[in-house]
């Protein structure tokens, strides 16, 4: 599926939900459920700064297609974490770059965008588009 | 004592709705509400009086400078203050330590020592630290305890004839522990050295006498005790205070300019070069009206209260460690639950219109010596109450309930 | 065009009355009026989402941080900077100036050489002058002409290729020149010297485009132009900043303290520490969207009408010396009337309900350069009109009277 | 006359003035027929600071008694030069010490007593005390 399809498929799953408990204890699922990261690629090099809960978060290339795994010492942070997985992995570097992230906004979590969190989505998906420029310069 | 329902009142932002709830403000340690009195002084400079101050013949100018100088007066009083020229208005307790750190860079030399707290809040920790680079001299920490007091026993065996400046808050903002600062000038001042309190913390809670305590050097932040963001104000002995050397170059400061030489001014205007923030100066005199109204032993006393049923109730709930406890403590209470991250909890409670801090409170090296990311922080002030507490504690359970 | 009655009804402050007569207020130069649409947004901060910013996650401190920050935003499209990072909130142009000056000690060498016009505020020499102090640097002096404006040719000789900094500003505020900093700019950076351009004078009356001028530093006051004291910001190209250290140490400017070591933020925080001036910040938002309803171009064309109509009047009075004549010039006119002082000008005019300013204006070297104690000044904003001038004008006749 | 007369002489001579503007011509003619300080006592040393109008200040003690002479270059501050000196001058300096001066207040010129003249007047006050402790020092 493409990034938009992906965001759109997001964007119909949270509109079930009728208020932010619900909302939230389905973040809270999706931040369980996310799969582990390698434990080797769990390393201080790999950590996201700015965030006030420590992210760290990996990318390698799979057959053209960039690959992320990432993990988060908080909840909520990790279901945050599962969603941009599940819209940017296995994508070209290229559409990754292309792309314009509008879901988080209409699922109701745009607190998370606020620079008030100290950043932490927005450094997420800074963090995501700079592994697609390296990825992508390496595939040219 | 205190009458909360009229005084809240006098904050109407605490009538606010925050996602749907009633907003309960717990988050006083990061930045108090303010009074309407305190808000409306600030419109009525602009509306009325709004002029620069100290040089202006004209009667706006007259007025702002009298109303702007009224205010270091009430903190002349307030502190218990020897001489006006003593109060140096900053934008802030960080402004105001960075102008002694500043200072001393003319007066340390190689080998001599500060002492700093591991207890302090980043703005007293990197000033020093910068200082020390610049000038070779050596940075020591009084240790803390496992319950988050100072150890005493250890400031006693690093101060020694080179110590220069001890540097210590009144209270901690990330635990909420009151120091004995008393012992530690009494201790410092045998030795020589200088001492720099920072009262951010404490100012709103209790009423601190700066000549009683013999304080060297004091700062605090106005939006912290019902004042307005981007003000605070620097106290220093006289003597010590032109010891130092200015922090910034500017008008107001100086008495006699040429390309050739330049002097300065006398204190208090040798460290406020600069057009200063003239509705924020101001406002500060009037949040200190509006405590000394309300009283600050009232404060104390009710704030007191709120702690110990705060304390109570939350440790009947299973798996929290509270950080910091002793008996000298302000109403701030530092807590973790185990197994969840505080930013969990601070984002869930956060949607029940219940605003904590969570996170290191810029005080990371408090956070390394438990060895945790950081804490959740529900810091209290007399216009908050024990239902609003009753609500919280609601919340935190519900989310846990959510985050296990 | 401009709507002046319309206009003035956004400031209240202009219906007051002084000693009994009606205000006018002609010392704009010294800080501007503020809008209601300013005011309030002060208020509006305090009464309904006063949180400390940055670090919170709850909603109240969402809302101030995304509120201060959208300030930054209106700042980067007001100036046309290229990016968000290179904007510094500062609490005003001194500090920016310092913040410069500051950093500027580990970049200067012995024997390097800054220039800096005669024109100057104290605010934009004395931190150089420091500066040399420490650094063992050289201040070099652009002189002034007769008729008070710089000197260009002389700049070009004591331009070299040691010159590391040129600083000037792009009005003057003793005068109301404008400078020609585009040919500065272009001449310095031939030379491979850095600009700083104070724009203390100059943001409120006409637009200035960063990025079109290749500046390489710029600060400004927002109490000049409509907005609040104690707030300002300082631009430096990312480059530059990022090769001169932190001003100040404290919370917001750090990413990692130990006592072992401390690492800083990214810009700006590296320069933002401490809490901020939150509703200045905001409130400086607000005052440049004010600005811009009006159009910068409107408000320039409007002051230059006043400046020509009040030069007209008081040139017909006699034994009137005005300083600094140029057509590059802004709504400002420094005089005096021969064989009486400034001063006793302005206090008669004081009780007339005028407000003009008398003295040094911060700017001694120029007063040194007249052999003047000083000249009466008065200022002009886009609230300001001819039926004001033709009553300062009558004043001034009856004070010129009174003081024969 | 006592200090505290010659207070009450001035503040009944001011009473008959009727509004700002004869306060004010009044002032300044008293500053112009303000008799002049000796040449060689018009030194930079004897400069009073923080006055916007250049202050000159000179005193000498003459059995006892403290004279003060001085200058401006300002009319205005003039003619409140003259009121401090007809007050202050000819006094034991312990009687000016001990003085409390209200007068200036109450003939309504209370606005050269603000600290946004960059406390002219103040500063004139200050200086006749520290002369007058100088002095008295001197005498014990
Ligand atoms: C040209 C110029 N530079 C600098 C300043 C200093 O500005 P502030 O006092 O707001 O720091 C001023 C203000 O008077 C000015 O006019
Ligand atoms: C103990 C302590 N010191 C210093 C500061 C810094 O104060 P400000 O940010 O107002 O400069 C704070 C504020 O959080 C504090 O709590």
């Amino acid at each position: 599926m493409t990034i938009n399809e992906l965001q759109n498929e997001i964007i119909e799953e949270f509109s079930f939900f009728e208020n932010w408990m619900e909302r939230y204890e389905h973040l809270i699922e999706l931040g369980k459920s996310l799969p582990l990261i390698d434990l080797k690629n769990k390393t201080d090099d790999n950590i996201i700064k700015g965030c006030q809960s420590k992210v760290w978060m990996f990318a390698e290339l799979k057959k053209n297609k960039l690959k992320f795994t990432a993990d988060s010492d908080a909840i909520i942070t990790k279901g945050i974490i599962a969603l941009l997985i599940r819209v940017f992995s296995n994508q070209h570097p290229k559409d990754i770059l292309d792309s314009e992230i509008d879901f988080i906004d209409r699922i109701g979590l745009k607190e998370h965008l606020s620079p008030s969190r100290a950043n932490g989505m927005v450094s997420m998906i800074k963090q995501i588009k700079m592994y697609a420029i390296a990825f992508q310069t390496q595939l040219n | 004592m205190i009458d909360v329902n009229k005084i809240r009142k006098d904050f109407p932002i605490l009538r606010k709705k925050v996602n749907g709830q009633n907003l309960i403000y717990f988050d006083n340690a990061a930045t108090s509400q303010k009074p309407s009195k305190v808000i409306n002084s600030i419109s009525e400079y602009y509306f009325n009086y709004n002029a620069n101050i100290h040089r202006g013949v004209h009667f706006l100018s007259q007025e702002a400078t009298d109303q702007y100088e009224l205010s270091r007066k009430k903190i002349q009083k307030h502190f218990n203050i020897s001489k006006l020229n003593e109060i140096i208005f900053t934008s802030g307790t960080t402004h105001g330590i960075n102008i002694v750190a500043s200072g001393y860079s003319s007066i340390l030399r190689k080998g001599d020592e500060i002492i700093v707290s591991a207890l302090e809040h980043h703005s007293n920790i990197v000033p020093w630290q910068m200082l020390c680079e610049r000038t070779g001299s050596v940075l020591r920490v009084i240790p803390i305890k496992m319950e988050g007091s100072l150890d005493i026993n250890a400031f006693h065996k690093i101060l020694n004839g080179k110590t220069k400046l001890v540097v210590v808050n009144h209270v901690s903002n990330a635990l909420g522990l009151i120091n004995p600062i008393k012992d530690i000038i009494d201790m410092a001042h045998k030795f020589g050295s200088k001492v720099l309190i920072d009262g951010a913390q404490s100012a709103a809670h209790f009423k601190t006498d700066i000549q009683l305590l013999d304080i060297d050097f004091y700062v605090t932040s106005a939006h912290k005790l019902c004042g307005p963001t981007g003000v605070g104000f620097l106290y220093g002995k006289e003597l010590l205070l032109n010891e130092i050397p200015p922090f910034q170059g500017g008008g107001e400061m100086i008495s006699d300019v040429t390309f050739q030489k330049t002097t300065y001014a006398d204190l208090p205007h040798k460290f406020e070069a600069g057009t200063p923030n003239i509705s924020g100066g101001i406002a500060f005199g009037f949040a200190l009206d509006y405590l000394n109204e309300i009283g600050l032993e009232n404060i104390a006393n009710y704030e007191n209260e709120l702690l110990k049923y705060c304390t109570n109730k939350l440790n009947e709930i299973d798996d929290i460690e509270i950080y910091g406890n002793s008996k000298n403590k302000i109403a701030v209470i530092s807590f973790n639950v185990k197994g969840i991250h505080a930013y969990d909890i601070g984002s869930i409670l956060d949607k029940l219109g219940i605003a904590v801090r969570t996170g290191q409170h810029c005080a990371q090296p408090i956070m390394d010596f438990y060895q945790i990311p950081g804490t959740v922080r529900v810091s209290f002030s007399f216009y908050n109450t024990k239902k609003e507490i009753d609500i919280f504690i609601l919340g935190l359970e519900k989310a846990i309930k959510m985050l296990r």
